[in-house]
């Protein structure tokens, strides 16, 4: 009951088309934001930030980038590690030749090169499909990963093929290396990803979001309504590349401190794939819950042997964990295969006709 | 000039002055397309069969390997230890069957990949628990598998066939023909392909989709049974090997998803083109370029033949 | 109303009666209530309608029969569902395939990977009575549709809409069932091969017993060949009677067979949009 | 709406010409040499067994498949080879006989997508979905309101259509087609799986569209009571040859029609 | 609370899963068994028990960091990475968090230079070392180093920051004795497929062949060089390839392969016995009695005693019982374990004295022996080879001023250095 739109009417096509049209909503974002930005940097512990909600926030964002190219546009990817790496690795480069420069400034500007890299790798995608194309992104995968070691100068030739982040700022403060403390970092974080996901919802519900899930449900048909399909398809791998690059340029600078090659491996693109998938494809939202789920499960079941007071080896934590993980996976997509986003949908539609059951 | 010379005419002009180690490549070549053949034949029959892609086939592969290890290493007689590992595959088949795809069926092919990969984190977690994570040595001996090799001496130098390898590609061969035909010929098989069209179609004109799928992943498992058991012998039985079955993707994308000779003539071409490639062109590139090449071949065949050498065409119509 | 309120002239004693669904009420995605409690009786060698307007239920209900609810997220949550005298909710659909109920689902899902003869092969997956049966009734399918002989070796998924059609009808008579759950089978063909699937229809069922149980928008069509029929709306059986009885009944005439004042109208004089009447507030 | 006058074609001309065309696929000869043409204004009907090629001739039509031979000539431009992109934007809309809307986008967002060609607004204001991006993005919807108006969709507005009856999914697909405000629509069985109250609703539409908006249109159907009532003119065509060309009550008296297709009913 | 107080966390990183759980174990096994033994056996350091706690990593630079940041609130005394990626990515942090890591003969080689890296450990030889420990031992093969001028050298490596360490030292020795080299780049997911490099191998027939290799990758590379007939007495690994699953599988088609080791193995040493009697018979440790012993395992209790005796010697220089990290970094830079201290420890001969490690020298360039493999077992064939501490000094200074000015703001060193004890 305390969940409903009844009364809530709508004058104006504007306010129907916004992003937030049920007031209840409206005052959850906000209270989730004020809590994100205020109360969190006043209490979390930096084991919270820095393993916990960091992580979540670089690892949704590229999750939103995956979900764009897949979840919207249908168009499966596994090259998404890949496309990180060319963000972490261009951010890079870049602070090297500017090192004065705001490091917040070359962290976004870093998914053009990932954007670029991006499109190229999905100039295939006009003719080949589904399962099939996703050899086109695992050549990306594969073939940059190799890149990444091959060529020094992307590392600035340092012995061990890594990069490390050096201590950078903006306005002044520091916001990467090691100096940086981890709340500027979270906070870094949070604003762009909080921006980021504001320009992703506004894409997806305009006209190019529109046609992309016209290519994703049903491409012929969206070609005989006009919409041009390649055109459509690259604009949608550069736009999910821009995300993941700079997901991966922060995941190097705003989290670990330091990447290689392996950090951008074909794990990453899987996991990537999973924290879409058991989010919800087709869903911001579920990209969030995604990320939640599938990195912070495992940190949790880990921490849980020790909250109830057991002592059990880490390996085998970790083996149960891999377990638990793995049911759970499917658990979750028995319960809904729509993704958590959808089960949250489901849980609102409940509450709007709570007390009854339908 | 320099560069053109070294990619377009070097590469020959040593094919023809070591014609041993052109034929030797070669051989290596066949030898690990008709491995990953193997793995991707597991791929398909799963695929073929309800339209899952399996991502679970590499870690079966492991799991199975380790089981036949691990009975083995508990004194378990080596083809006692063999049988009782088909059980467990079978016993497997029929979990997955109950617990993972009878709940699921009927969801989009995207949900049941991701429901295998859950199957993968679980199987490793299992596995872990069971047999521990250090590396095994596989059985060979005690299984009768030929050791040591043929060395053939031709052209000024030699040319070494091992005799485990000889042997998988005769086991390989055997496999996908008896697979072919079975698959292509019998009304199970007939049932098989409808399964992969629409589950719902298949129900209504009464296919048991759960029979259906506990003889497909049993199928599945036993051809991991024997992938594992020829990988194994070849390095050693530990998770690693699990990476490899990302190798049969592009076999599985060449060949195309659905076809069984499909899965064996991609993974030659695969296997034989990337270590002709690594051979004669890789050292231009600083070697290492195995773990690309697989993909940019198999690119290049899809842009002139999106649904594979062998797959079914994709049907667009409206 | 006068006639759902009429008391009903179902057959008399229950052994005669093939399929019997009891007040049934079915939910999607666990919070969509489709079917509000529909109850019909299907006879031993009858052919029987199913009437009602888009988003009735008629397609639910056939489903909840034949059990392919549960892959589209749906279930029975009340009420019994009687084939054969024996509670068929928890069988899985190839059980009751093999007692002898198929379904032909709406909207032509052929397996289009397969030739049209290998769809055909597929029908009869749960039938053990040897090739030489099966080939025969393969050519007795060529003969009732032989648009699908000359098609025999096309993939399904080429083929036309109206040819695939006949492939879905002719693959579940290959199981050789004794009732046959029909979901819209005029749905997109010439009215020359509307009018042979009826005779089909007919003939099968005064042949070789078949019962069917027909969803059908045609209502012309299903009235003239179905002895028996109901009228869904909303999810909930709103009239049911005998076929010719409901043919003659005015608001039917009107809403579903187009004759207004005794003569059909013509399309060109359809009124604006009228809202649909509702025999239930 | 768009207003009814068109200057290049005037009512009456031919608006699209089918010149000798022929389509085969692989063995399978769809269409054979056929010709006929559509008038502007007019409701044509393409009538003909199962299987005669009527599909197949409306996607040459708009591009889908390429024929072998021959030409189509529209609003007075001949071609031979056109991708479906052209089609569109010279104005061709058309439904499908099996529904093919974008089933995971609700029903508005389906007629909105038919609005693409119409909306140009760049990458960088959909980002921020501000100024002009959301004046445009208002404008069109006040269109696909309309739309939605037209066809009694209302209620089913923000319901993903994968979920509607068929019915009602038939009917967005025909706001989708509206929302490109064609000059030729073509309808491939607008009618098929409709009880016939719904199919009088239907016809009105079809009928509407026609009169009010002074769009053309190409009707497949299968009911003879729709055909024989809406169009002003039939061609029929039987294993891809077209047998007959006339006016519904000619081609309803041609033997050729009567024993193809018709049977005897009719 | 009072016990939290009296004892010494040290956290151990771990990784038993994943695809180089096969050298993760071992190493993990002896590390905590030795630590367990002591807590067994002495009540811990000093009087103080040890905590210890793994925390499994999965050889993931992300975990790993995790793992960092999930002891870094329990007051650790020192922190063992045991991965190269994991130690790059918590070297900046170290120096902000106050906690000395031990990078055991991994992890960056520069950290070696104290001055600019005072946190960092990595006792007791570098990557670099451990290549010119190699070149001795071909040098007195071959009759000296000059008779390399013109022969090659192949050099089959894990392809990432681990194996291309090595190179430039690599480069330099063949500028300087004339020999080419040949690179065998092992991607990481072809570890277990390199039929394709080691034709390569066939047809450059290098003189002698180097391997930089880890997990999976060891076994394979040693039977695919059985395979191509390489003289396997030719064919040398560094110390992360000398495990004995990595020879294991090859069997006696491994006969004669060689690799660099600095601690001893086999059961033999009074320690050793005590860790059997006082851990693994009672039930408290997870490694089955037949792996005691084995390099790996040895390895992990040679790492242990390095950490237990920072800690004493922290213990020593403070006059504290409960140590801190601060401490022990202390502990560290005045780290000597010299030839009569091994045997007190009841490991002698385990391991070259330790005795350069200093404040300015974090490694201290320790001498490490060849082991060979006799079909079925690890067999020690040299003495102690000292490494070549002037030519891979220089590089190390050169590598860390690099690392420095790349990495700018870097903080200068405040700790102070204590006088040797
Ligand atoms: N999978 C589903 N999930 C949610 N709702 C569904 C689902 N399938 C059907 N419905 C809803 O159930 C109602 C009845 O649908 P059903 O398909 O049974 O109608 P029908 O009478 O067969 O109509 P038609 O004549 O269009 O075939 C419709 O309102 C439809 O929206
Ligand atoms: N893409 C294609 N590949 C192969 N054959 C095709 C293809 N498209 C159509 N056909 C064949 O062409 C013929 C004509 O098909 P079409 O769909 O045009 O028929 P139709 O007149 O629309 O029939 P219906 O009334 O049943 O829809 C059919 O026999 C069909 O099998
Ligand atoms: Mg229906
Ligand atoms: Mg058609």
């Amino acid at each position: 009951m305390f969940y409903r739109e009844a009364g809530q009417y709508k004058t104006s096509y504007a306010a129907d088309q916004a992003l937030f049209p049920i007031l209840q909503d409206r005052i959850g974002i906000a209270a989730i934001l004020l809590i994100a930005f205020v109360v969190v940097p006043l209490f979390a512990s930096d084991f919270l930030l820095n393993s916990f909600l960091i992580p979540i926030l670089v690892l949704s964002l590229a999750a939103i980038g995956l979900n764009l190219l897949t979840g919207y546009t249908g168009l499966l990817s596994l090259g998404t590690g890949g496309f990180m790496g060319v963000g972490a690795f261009a951010c890079y480069k870049l602070t090297s030749i500017f090192p004065d420069a705001n490091i917040v400034l070359l962290i976004v500007v870093s998914g053009v090169a990932s954007a670029a890299v991006g499109s190229v790798f999905g100039l295939p995608s006009l003719r080949i499909k589904g399962f099939y194309l996703a050899v086109a992104t695992l050549a990306a995968q594969f073939f940059l990963s190799w890149c990444f070691i091959r060529i020094p100068w992307l590392y600035n030739y340092n012995v061990s093929a890594a990069i490390e982040v050096p201590t950078r700022t903006a306005f002044g403060i520091p916001v990467t290396g090691p100096n940086a403390t981890s709340v500027t970092r979270y906070l870094v974080a949070l604003s762009i990803v909080v921006a980021m996901t504001w320009v992703a919802s506004n894409i997806v519900r305009g006209r190019i979001g529109r046609t992309w899930m016209a290519v994703r449900d049903m491409d012929i048909a969206a070609e005989l309504i006009g919409i041009r399909l390649y055109r459509t398809k690259l604009l949608a791998f550069a736009i999910s590349s821009f995300y993941c690059g700079v997901a991966g340029a922060m995941l190097a600078f705003l989290w670990l401190g330091a990447a290689e090659s392996e950090s951008f491996n074909i794990n990453q693109s899987f996991l990537i794939l999973f924290m879409v998938i058991i989010g919800g494809l087709g869903s911001i939202m579920g990209s969030f819950f995604g990320a939640m789920l599938i990195w912070g499960l495992p940190i949790v079941l880990r921490a849980a042997p020790e909250f109830f007071g057991v002592t059990v080896r880490a390996a085998t934590v970790e083996h149960l964990q891999f377990m638990v993980v793995g049911a759970l996976i499917i658990f979750f997509l028995i319960v809904e295969p729509h993704g958590l986003a959808r089960l949250w949908q489901i849980a609102k539609q409940k509450l709007r006709v709570w007390p009854f059951p339908y | 000039m320099d560069i053109l010379y070294k990619i377009l005419i070097d590469p020959f002009l040593q094919m023809g002055q070591a014609p041993d180690l052109f034929v030797q490549t070669l051989w290596e070549g066949l030898v690990a397309g008709v491995l990953y053949s193997l793995i991707a034949l597991g791929f398909v029959l799963i695929f073929k069969a309800s339209g899952v892609f399996n991502f679970a086939q590499g870690i079966m592969m492991v799991f199975a390997a380790l089981t036949l290890v691990g009975l083995h290493a508990k004194g378990v007689p080596a083809f006692l230890a063999l049988a009782l590992t088909v059980v467990v595959m079978l016993v497997l088949a029929i979990g997955i069957e109950r617990l993972v795809l009878r709940p699921l069926v009927n969801q989009p092919d995207i949900i049941l990949f991701m429901a295998t990969f859950g199957l993968t984190y679980f199987l490793i977690g299992l596995g872990e628990v069971i047999f521990g994570g250090e590396p095994k040595t596989m059985i060979t001996d005690a299984l009768y598998l030929p050791r040591g090799s043929y060395e053939w001496k031709a052209f000024g130098g030699f040319v070494a066939f091992q005799k485990i390898d000889i042997a998988a590609v005769i086991i390989a061969s055997v496999m996908v023909a008896g697979l072919a035909v079975f698959f292509q010929k019998t009304r199970i098989g007939r049932a098989l392909r409808a399964v992969a069209d629409s589950h719902k179609a298949a129900l209504s004109v009464g296919i048991s989709l759960e029979q259906i799928w506990v003889i497909v992943w049993f199928t599945a498992g036993i051809v991991a049974l024997a992938t594992g058991i020829m990988w194994g012998a070849r390095s050693d039985v530990s998770f690693a090997l699990q990476i490899l079955a990302l190798k049969a993707l592009p076999v599985l994308i060449l060949g195309g998803f659905t076809s069984i000779p499909g899965a064996i003539v991609g993974g030659v071409i695969i296997g034989v083109g990337e270590k002709v490639g690594e051979f004669y062109w890789g050292p231009l590139l600083g070697s290492g370029i195995e773990s690309w090449l697989a993909y940019v071949i198999a690119l290049v065949f899809l842009l002139f033949r999106p649904q594979g050498l062998f797959g079914e065409r994709i049907i667009e119509r409206i | 109303m006068s006639i759902a309120a009429q008391s009903d002239p179902t057959p008399s004693s229950a052994t005669d009666i093939i399929l019997s669904v009891n007040n049934i009420e079915v939910i999607y995605d666990h919070v969509i209530l489709v079917l509000k409690g529909v109850s019909l009786d299907v006879p031993k060698g009858g052919i029987v309608a199913l009437l009602g307007a888009n988003g009735a239920g008629k397609t639910t209900t056939l489903k909840a029969i034949s059990n392919l609810l549960h892959s589209e997220r749906g279930e029975v949550t009340k009420g019994a569902i009687v084939f054969e005298g024996q509670e068929v909710q928890n069988l899985s659909p190839n059980q009751l395939v093999k007692r002898g109920c198929v379904q032909v689902m709406e909207g032509r899902h052929c397996f289009g990977h397969l030739t049209v003869e290998e769809n055909l092969l597929t029908g009869a997956f749960t039938r053990r009575d040897g090739k030489a049966a099966i080939k025969a009734d393969i050519e007795r399918i060529y003969d009732y549709f032989p648009r699908l002989k000359e098609r025999r070796d096309a993939v399904a998924g080429y083929t036309s809409g109206g040819e695939q059609q006949m492939c879905a009808i002719g693959r579940a008579m290959m199981a050789r069932p004794k009732m046959i759950l029909l979901d819209e089978p005029s749905m997109g063909l010439a009215p020359q091969i509307v009018e042979e699937i009826f005779g089909i229809v007919q003939s099968l069922n005064e042949k070789e017993g078949v019962s069917f149980l027909l969803a059908e928008q045609n209502t012309n069509m299903a009235l003239k060949f179905a002895r028996y029929g109901y009228i869904l709306e909303n999810g909930r059986v709103v009239m049911d009677g005998d076929a010719r009885s409901l043919a003659e009944n005015e608001d039917v005439k009107e809403f579903y067979l187009g004759i207004a004042e005794g003569k059909r109208k013509s399309f060109r004089e359809g009124k604006h949009y009228k809202r649909r009447k509702r025999w239930l507030a | 709406m768009r207003a009814p006058s068109e200057k290049d074609v005037a009512a009456g001309d031919v608006l699209l010409a089918v010149e000798d065309v022929s389509l085969s696929f692989g063995g399978i000869k769809a269409i054979r040499d056929v010709s006929f043409d559509i008038r502007k204004g007019e409701i044509r009907a393409i009538i003909g067994p199962n299987g005669a090629g009527k599909t197949s001739m409306l996607n040459v039509i708009n591009g889908f498949y390429t024929p072998q031979q021959g030409r189509i000539r529209f609003k007075g431009k001949t071609r031979s080879k056109m991708r479906p992109y052209d089609a569109a934007r010279g104005g061709i809309a058309r439904t499908f006989q099996n529904v093919a809307l974008f089933r995971g986008m609700t029903a508005l967002d389906n007629i909105m997508a038919g609005r693409t060609l119409k909306m140009h607004r760049g990458l960088f204001w959909q980002m921020l979905r501000f100024g002009p991006a959301l004046r445009e993005e208002v404008e069109h919807r006040r269109a696909v309101e309309e739309i939605i108006d037209f066809l009694h969709i209302e209620h089913i507005r923000k319901t993903p259509v994968g979920r509607l009856p068929y019915g009602l999914q038939k009917r967005v697909e025909l706001g989708r087609a509206l929302a490109m405000e064609p000059d030729l629509l073509l309808l491939d069985e607008p009618m098929a799986g409709m009880n016939l109250e719904e199919k009088e609703d239907m016809s009105r539409f079809v009928l509407d569209v026609n009169q009010h908006f002074g769009t053309t249109i190409a009707l497949i159907e299968h009911d003879m009571g729709v055909v024989m009532d809406l169009s002003d003119r039939v061609v029929v065509l039987e294993y891809g040859r077209k047998i007959a060309d006339g006016t519904p009550d000619e081609v309803k008296k041609d033997q050729g029609v009567i024993d193809a297709y018709l049977g005897v009913a009719h | 609370r009072a016990e939290a107080q009296e004892s010494i966390f040290v956290p151990l990183l771990t990784y038993r899963t994943g695809p180089f759980a096969g050298s993760g174990i071992p190493i993990a096994n002896g590390m905590h068994d030795y630590l367990a033994m002591l807590n067994e056996r002495d009540g811990g350091i000093g009087g103080v028990k040890l905590v210890i706690e793994e925390c499994e990593t999965g050889y993931n630079n992300a975990k790993g960091v995790e793992c960092y940041e999930a002891v870094k609130s329990k007051k650790p005394v020192v922190v063992n990475p045991y991965s190269t990626g994991i130690t790059l990515a918590i070297i900046p942090k170290a120096a902000v968090d106050k906690i000395p890591i031990l990078s055991m003969a991994y992890g960056l080689s520069a950290s070696a230079v104290g001055n600019e890296f005072p946190w960092i450990f990595n006792p007791p030889a570098t990557y670099w070392d451990g290549l010119s420990m190699m070149f001795r031992y071909i040098g007195g093969k071959e009759g000296g180093l000059d008779k390399l001028k013109g022969k090659t050298i192949g050099y089959i490596y894990f392809d990432g920051g681990y194996g291309l360490e090595p190179i430039p030292l690599l480069e330099q020795f063949a500028k300087d004795y004339g020999f080419t080299v040949k690179k065998y780049p092992v991607p990481p997911a072809e570890m277990q497929n390199q039929s394709g490099l080691w034709l390569n191998v066939r047809r450059d027939r290098p003189d002698w062949m180097i391997m930089w290799g880890w997990g999976a990758m060891n076994p394979t590379a040693v039977k695919e060089a059985a395979k191509i007939n390489y003289p396997m007495d030719k064919f040398i690994g560094i110390w992360w390839s000398g495990g004995d699953d990595d020879a294991r599988p090859a069997g006696a088609d491994a006969k004669g392969y060689l690799t660099l080791n600095f601690n001893g193995v086999g059961t033999n040493y009074p320690a050793i016995q005590d860790i059997v009697k006082t851990v693994v018979d009672k039930g408290k440790s997870q490694t089955p009695k037949d792996k005691i012993g084995e390099n790996l395992y040895n390895r992990g209790v040679y790492n242990s005693v390095l950490i237990a005796e920072a800690i004493r010697n922290a213990q020593k220089i403070t006059g504290k019982k409960v140590v801190t990290g601060e401490d022990v970094r202390r502990g560290f830079e005045s780290l000597k374990i010299s030839a009569a201290r091994w045997k007190e420890l009841g490991l002698p001969e385990f391991g070259a004295p330790i005795e350069a490690v200093s404040c300015t020298d974090h490694n201290g360039h320790h001498a490490a022996y060849m082991q060979q493999w006799d079909g079925t077992k690890w067999v020690k064939v040299s003495d102690w080879i000292v490494p070549m501490k002037e030519k891979v000094r220089p590089l190390l200074e050169a590598a860390a001023k690099d690392y420095v000015t790349k990495n700018q703001p870097w903080p200068k060193r405040t700790e102070p250095c204590d006088k040797s004890t």
